[in-house]
């Protein structure tokens, strides 16, 4: 409960004092201090004691909404408020006046209360309420500015987005229609029971249109390429690290929990879109010459990872998915701050108008490369450990085009990383360009303080990889699982 | 083990600090790591060539990862010249860096390769392998780019990159399938399960990744190219990673796993003809070079090509021979490739045909690379003799087309001959030549080399120190148990004492000659070197330039196209699981359905189909709105008549706003004007037709079947009870899913903030103009 | 009456996406104002048609007597309806600040921030 | 522009409007309405104010501004949730006090959630209207 009202509180406080620039920035760092604790202390709980369940308004469940947190969800919350709690410490010192004044703290608390709304809750429909909290802070958050190419992105944001939920809402339709339930265990039950009669697959497939938008697949995610370089770096970070994440964790959550009818089915449909995905996101991402785009693109193909890890539809596949989630979640964000600091010093995230930072910025050479070549899956460092859970599953299952894609599409990754490295650090700038002026030293801490902070935690998770591992393992034996589930919220019942 | 590995990344980030306040010592403080460790191995040598040191940390529970390392003799000796060389290459790169700025990074991106490598050699676990294998590669990436501000170096360091770094994710496939074949992920326990992987129906596949990953990794054909491009690296770096350890690390992995994967006629085809190849291609190549480093290099891929076909061959005498020569080509070539980098120092040049009698200005050089020189050409008394004996040996007792085998290991040993005259007569004897600013390299520089030169005569001299460490490390390859009988000088003319003296003559010949070979060379030159290189090179130039057209085609920027996409990926879905899983089935009695509508019904269903059409045809923006209003309301007169008043109540308010807003905000735009072309008109129409009919059909099929809500009836008498309210609906709003309509008012106010935000907040106005164009701000 | 609506909410299905795939903004504001309606009344129809009361308890009464329609889509929509709302009114001043961006109604027109080679 | 007809009505729709929206928020629980419906009515009482008279004018009848007035019904249905919580029940859990208002009837949490939603209404449909109109003035210069 505590993740969605501690945001909650802050922004009602932030909106009700509109515009005090500085009561904002204190709202917002003291909300998502006490949202990574309430994530911390959630998780020990949710770890210690199995699912929690509370049910809002005291009202019985099927029938009220409840609020549920396994152990995914409370792994997702607390990612949700690392990174909220980093890009807003970046915020402080890199976002213009004129953008703070226009709430863009309040609309980023939103955001994150939106993004543990959907981690944790238990009912379908307010699923769904989350999902457009999410999408209207981030629509406000993508066009707040209004420059032109921030207008173009957020015209194909919301296009694709409001399609996403408008097959959401008919999805939602059809099970009510079907079932007479919203509660998702509830709803497992009644599905898991459903007569041949019942066209449940081809339901699945409206939810997994509409997820697959969301979660930028193939050949749904072109929204993603359009928009997400556009807005202000922190915006960008918070939206590479988190907003796709949702559409994966809604999917992942879909089809471990109510679809698995048929699942030869389903989740082959998924492992082919997996591969298309990671195939076409790292084709855009070698594609492109713009530091941002590059790493637009890279989201989309590591997406791919993810989902693959969903549609091979085993413990160690699961495990292995939710630890690339978390890896994914730190890496992307710190890279999108690291760009941000690369144009701060450097004045461009265009390749061709960048260069020579390895000469100048030595320590920032390090703060991009370990992130990139973590997100590469290079060893020992995070991407690599998930990667070799997925291969491994791979191959145990003979599905060795797929598993010679994945490395493929590893190496490109590393090929499209190293372009940036290469062009921005390496090479010598081109002429005529202006070199910025330098940093006050309150703003490099506020900016290079979060790089080091999820750095150090990539890090963490490089080193120990085994505990975070084992983490995953209990998370995905909970997916695979849904009767624990569905008992934790409907009690001990039939 | 590991605190030797930790120490060299680990002091790796200090050696920046230590060359900032003391620039001309850090090089030589550095190589105390090194010698330290070397020493350390010297310590443990006695149980290494016995049973072997063991060492395990449980690290973590991902499936088949441990960190355990297993020193024995292959590793003993790998370990030895990695320490041993490193310490020399240290101190020389000391003396070589001298006043740069950067040397500080220099010195700490070669101590993490040695840890890098040093845990390759070491490692026990095949992750742990990988994981170390894949380390060298980026240190490797990163020095090869050493001099980044050139084009070249960038280039360079990219290729061999990718090239490593793509073998390395087939490595790790290979050794995946491996531990899932065999079950045991120690390489140790690996050699017990030769039958399960040989039977097993993925042995050729492991072998084909096998050989992707030590081919890529020590520079075999086709993927040679990209060590003469590393050349680009300062000498140091050169000398170190591309001549003595990193290239080695591909032969190390076939000498490690050819006691488990070995001795079948696909290992023995598949490396024999892969390194005879390299060894051909590598030392004819190296005699047409001009650039001393160049040569070298590709001395260095065809003696790895070498050390592949003795592995391929996989005899005893194979195995003696490969550990033999893999010790002696680390000391001379080692030797060599400083030599080549003191003398650059000294001149500036490191062209060969530039360089004359340099004996006397350098005599120390001469002496050094004469050592090492001798070595290389096989020359008795020293390390490289007998290594050149027991290859020969080998071919001759390898059994098979003996004659062939020899012949082309004697036309590769011709190579090595004149290599080493290159690199010695060539340069120092005759007339000396006069430089411009020609300086005398001090002690830093020669050290490294006399050393290894040095050791390459001791060794030779010392026959049982020599075989004992080499008999070690065949043991390991060859997988039983092993000793080699080594000797100063042979007591007696033997065959390949013959073949030996052959080679030398030969060599000599041809060094004399060696111009007449120009032709041939160029037309080798440009079908091999040029030919995978080009290839790789159209590769990778080619990749963006298609991924750009691919990616342009799809994300073309035209929203229609993306909302297409969507469509059609959901009807294509749905197509193909109502194709292959069955369809929804058909609703009955669709006819007796459609007869309980009421004529009021009738109506209001065609005035909401009309508006619809008048939507779709409308192009003012007047129409649009009215027509969208028609559609609206009676949507919410729908409502009504079916007993939801508040929805009714609810979408009329809206409804009527929405026009208002409508109206406000669009007024000043121009009328629409019909854009797309009939054909266009044509498709959208039946896509979108199917996926209405689809949503029709489903609707249908749904409610086919009665529904029996557990939700309606609880909520019908919970109302009044436990909610105090007589309307149902509201009180599931504000009560029952209270949680939904905070959610709900949340997004009207998060709206209005944006909208807000969005029509005040421009950039280009007042003090705003920041967040402007397309770069953004950070 | 089931099947006649479910007809028309095919149409409005069409209809919607027919008009995102135009060319013109407003008409793209159109056609997700359409899908919004289809979908809300899409939940109307699937939670099955009654003629019968609206859900309210009768003074006096503790329960409402059969026949009497669904609430619980009845609040569903209620609530999507109002963030159909918001989500729209939004989408709306976009536009108009796309518009005003581009200088057009055309949506072929706004690619800039897709394809990197045709911007300036 | 303004109209005198339509200043005149205004003056007297106006308090009409507000009254009539208040009588929707109250008899919601009972009957067709609810605070959704209330926020509009009164959202449109303020609108029409404004385009009778002014944008500024409007403002400053309303007397707060229109964020304070999301944000203050935000916290109506934040507050509402919280007895519950102390009470050791779940966020949201309704409460009900036993004293019987004059024509409102039992104060309950649950009102108060309700009087939130119609703040946040009004308070959102007044911005944009706000922020519509004045954009416009803009322009137009």
């Amino acid at each position: 409960m505590l993740p969605i009202l501690i945001p909650f509180l802050m922004a009602i406080l932030s909106i009700i004092n509109w515009g005090n620039r500085v009561l904002h920035r204190f709202l917002a760092l003291a909300g998502s201090v006490g949202l990574l604790f309430a994530a911390l202390a959630l998780l020990t709980t949710v770890s210690e004691q199995g699912i929690l369940s509370s049910n809002t308004g005291d009202w019985p469940a099927p029938f009220g909404i409840v609020l549920v947190a396994d152990l995914p969800g409370a792994i997702m919350v607390l990612m949700a408020a690392i990174v909220g709690l980093a890009v807003l410490v970046y915020s402080t010192a890199s976002l213009d006046e004129a953008r703070e004044r226009f709430g863009y703290y309040p609309l980023i608390l939103i955001l994150l209360m939106g993004m543990c709304g959907a981690f944790l809750t238990g009912d379908l429909f307010n699923l769904y309420v989350w999902f457009e909290i999410m999408l209207i802070a981030s629509f406000a958050l993508l066009a707040l500015g209004g420059s032109r190419a921030q207008l173009e992105g957020s015209v194909k944001y919301f296009a694709l987005n409001l399609l996403v939920s408008a097959f959401f809402l008919t999805g939602i339709g059809f099970l009510y229609g079907m079932t007479g339930s919203l509660n998702m265990a509830a709803l497992a039950q009644a599905l898991r029971a459903a007569g041949p009669e019942q066209p449940v697959t081809t339901v699945a497939i409206f939810f997994m249109i509409a997820f697959g938008i969301k979660a930028a697949m193939f050949p749904l995610y072109f929204w993603l390429p359009a928009s997400y370089h556009t807005p202000p770096v922190a915006v960008s970070a918070i939206f590479a690290g988190l907003l796709t994440k949702v559409g994966v964790y809604a999917m992942i959550r879909m089809f471990t929990l109510l679809f698995v009818q048929d699942t030869a089915w389903t989740h082959g449909l998924l492992l082919v879109g997996a591969a298309l995905t990671m195939l076409s996101g790292v084709l855009g991402a070698v594609a492109r010459r713009e530091i941002r785009r590059i790493l637009s693109f890279n989201i989309i193909s590591h997406i791919g990872y993810i989902v693959l890890g969903l549609a091979l539809y085993r413990p160690l596949a699961l495990a292995g998915a939710w630890l690339y989630l978390i890896h994914h979640v730190i890496v992307m964000a710190t890279l999108f701050l690291v760009s941000g600091i690369v144009q701060r010093v450097g004045g461009s995230f265009r390749l061709a108008r960048l260069g020579g930072l390895y000469q100048r910025h030595p320590g920032l050479a390090l703060l991009f490369l370990l992130p990139a070549l973590a997100l590469s899956g290079v060893p020992p460092l995070s991407g690599f450990w998930p990667k070799l859970v997925l291969l491994q599953a791979m191959l145990q299952d003979g599905l060795w085009l797929l598993a010679a894609i994945a490395l493929l599409v590893s190496l490109l990754t590393l090929f499209s990383m190293m372009r940036i490295w290469v062009g921005a650090f390496w090479s010598q700038a081109p002429a005529g360009v202006v070199t910025p002026a330098p940093m006050a030293s309150v703003e490099r801490r506020m900016l290079y303080g979060p790089v080091l902070a999820l750095l150090a935690l990539t890090i963490a998770i490089s080193v120990f990889s085994g505990p975070a591992f084992e983490l995953t393992q209990r998370a995905a034996e909970q997916l695979l699982n849904p009767q624990q589930y569905i008992v934790a919220v409907l009690g001990e019942s039939p | 083990m590991l605190n030797a590995v930790l120490a060299g990344f680990v002091l790796a980030f200090a050696a920046p600090q230590v060359a900032r306040h003391l620039p001309r010592q850090a090089g030589t403080i550095a190589a105390l790591l090194p010698a330290g460790i070397f020493v350390w191995l010297l310590n443990q040598a006695e149980m290494a060539l016995g049973p072997g040191v063991v060492e395990r940390w449980p690290w973590s529970p991902l499936p088949g990862v441990t960190l355990s390392f297993h020193l024995d003799g292959l590793s003993l000796l790998m370990a030895l010249i990695i320490s041993g060389v490193g310490a020399l290459i240290l101190i020389y790169a000391g003396a070589y860096m001298q006043g740069q700025a950067q040397a500080g990074r220099l010195y700490a991106l070669l101590l993490a390769f040695m840890a890098s490598m040093l845990g390759l050699v070491l490692a026990d676990n095949l992750i742990a392998l990988f994981i170390f294998w894949e380390l060298t590669s980026i240190t490797s990436f990163l020095l090869i780019g050493w001099h980044y501000q050139e084009e070249r170096s960038r280039a360079a360091a990219l290729q061999a990159l990718i090239v490593t770094g793509g073998g390395g994710l087939a490595l790790l496939a290979g050794l995946v399938l491996i531990g899932l074949v065999s079950g045991t992920w120690e390489i140790a326990g690996l050699a017990a399960q030769a039958g399960t992987l040989q039977d097993s129906g993925l042995y050729l596949p492991i072998l084909l990744l096998l050989w992707l990953g030590a081919a890529s990794k020590s520079a075999q054909f086709p993927f040679h190219f990209w060590l003469p491009g590393a050349m680009v690296a300062p000498t140091p770096v050169s000398a170190y990673l591309h001549s003595a350890t990193m290239v080695k690390a591909g032969v190390y992995l076939l000498a490690r796993l050819s006691p488990a994967l070995g001795g079948t006629q696909e290992w023995s085809l598949l490396f024999m003809v892969t390194g005879l190849v390299t060894l051909l291609l590598g030392g004819w190549l190296s005699l047409k070079q001009d650039d001393m480093k160049r040569m070298l290099a590709y001395s260095t891929v065809s003696s790895l090509g070498l050390l592949v076909t003795l592995l391929g061959l996989g005899t005893k005498l194979a195995a003696e021979a490969a550990a033999l020569y893999l010790l002696a080509h680390a000391l001379f070539k080692g030797a060599l490739f400083m030599v080549a980098g003191a003398i650059d120092h000294a001149s500036g040049t490191r062209d060969l045909r530039r360089l004359r009698g340099l004996a006397g200005a350098l005599p120390t050089g001469a002496l050094a690379a004469g050592l090492a020189g001798l070595s290389m050409a096989g020359i008795p008394l020293l390390a490289g003799f007998a290594a050149k004996e027991f290859i020969y040996e080998a071919a001759l007792f390898s059994g098979g087309s003996v004659w062939l085998l020899t012949l082309l290991l004697l036309a590769g040993n011709v190579a090595f001959v004149v290599v080493a005259q290159q690199m010695t007569l060539r340069i120092f004897s005759g007339a000396s030549l006069r430089f411009e600013h020609f300086h005398a390299p001090g002690v830093g520089l020669w050290a490294g080399p006399l050393v290894l030169g040095a050791l390459g005569l001791a060794l030779g001299l010392l026959p049982e120190v020599t075989a004992t460490l080499a008999g070690a490390a065949a043991r390991a390859i060859y997988g039983a148990p092993v000793t080699i009988h080594l000797f100063v000088l042979p007591d007696s003319v033997t065959p390949m004492l013959l073949l030996s003296a052959l080679t030398i003559v030969a060599g000599i010949l041809l060094y004399r000659r060696r111009t007449k070979l120009e032709p041939w060379l160029n037309w080798l030159d440009q079908g091999a070197r040029l030919g995978p290189e080009n290839a790789f090179r159209r590769l990778v130039g080619g990749l963006p330039r298609f991924a750009e057209r691919v990616t342009d085609m799809q994300q073309n920027g035209r929203l229609r196209s993306y909302v297409m996409w969507v469509v059609g990926a959901w009807l294509l879905l749905l197509a193909l699981t109502w194709l292959l899983r069955g369809g929804p089935g058909v609703p009955s009695d669709l006819l007796a359905r459609l007869a309980d509508l009421r004529f009021h019904e009738l109506v209001l269903v065609v005035v909401i189909l009309a508006g619809l059409a008048s939507v779709m045809q409308a192009n003012t923006l007047l129409t649009l709105i009215v027509s969208l209003g028609v559609v609206g309301f009676g949507t919410a007169i729908v409502f009504i008549l079916f007993g939801a008043p508040d929805l009714a109540m609810t979408q009329f308010s809206i409804e009527t706003l929405g026009v208002i807003l409508f109206v406000l905000v669009l007024y000043r735009l121009p009328g629409m004007v019909r854009l797309s072309p009939r054909r266009t008109v044509l498709r959208d129409s039946v896509v979108t037709g199917l996926a209405g009919a689809v949503v029709t059909l489903m609707i249908l099929v749904i409610t086919d079947v009665p529904l029996v809500s557990p939700l309606k009836t609880w909520f019908a008498d919970a109302s009044e009870p436990l909610g105090h309210g007589h309307n149902v609906v509201n009180v599931i709003l504000v009560d029952f899913r209270g949680f939904d309509t905070m959610g709900e008012i949340t997004v009207l106010g998060i709206a209005a903030i944006g909208i807000f935000a969005l029509l005040k907040l421009r950039p280009g106005r007042g003090g705003e103009s920041k967040a402007g164009d397309g770069e953004g701000r950070t | 009456m089931e099947v006649a609506l479910a007809i028309v909410i095919g149409a409005l299905y069409a209809a919607g996406l027919y008009m995102m795939l135009r060319r013109s903004m407003v008409k793209l504001i159109a056609g997700l104002v359409l899908l919004g309606y289809a979908s809300n009344l899409l939940i109307f129809v699937v939670s099955r048609l009654t003629r019968a009361s609206p859900p309210l308890v009768p003074e006096g009464a503790h329960s409402v007597a059969e026949p009497f329609a669904d609430p619980v889509p009845q609040a569903l929509i209620l609530t999507a309806i109002v963030i159909g709302f918001g989500l729209q009114a939004f989408a709306l001043v976009l536009v108009r600040r796309a518009f005003q961006a581009v200088n057009s109604d055309d949506l072929d027109q706004v690619t800039a921030s897709d394809r990197p080679d045709l911007q300036a | 522009m303004t109209s005198i007809i339509l200043v005149v009505a205004t003056r007297l729709i106006f308090p009409l409007m507000l009254m009539f929206s208040l009588f929707l928020l109250l008899r919601g629980h009972d009957a067709p309405g609810g605070g959704f419906v209330g926020g509009l009515m009164a959202a449109s009482a303020f609108a029409l104010f404004a385009f009778a008279t002014s944008v500024t004018r409007a403002r400053d009848a309303l007397r707060r501004s229109t964020f304070r007035l999301i944000g203050v019904g935000l916290l109506f249905a934040f507050i509402s949730g919280l007895p519950g919580l102390f009470a050791g029940s779940p966020f949201l859990t309704a409460m009900w006090t036993s004293a019987e208002v004059p024509v409102i009837g039992k104060l309950s949490s649950v009102l108060l959630f309700d009087t939130g939603v119609l703040l946040v209404v009004v308070g959102v449909t007044l911005t944009i209207v706000f922020a519509m109109a004045e954009a416009d003035e803009e322009e137009e210069e």
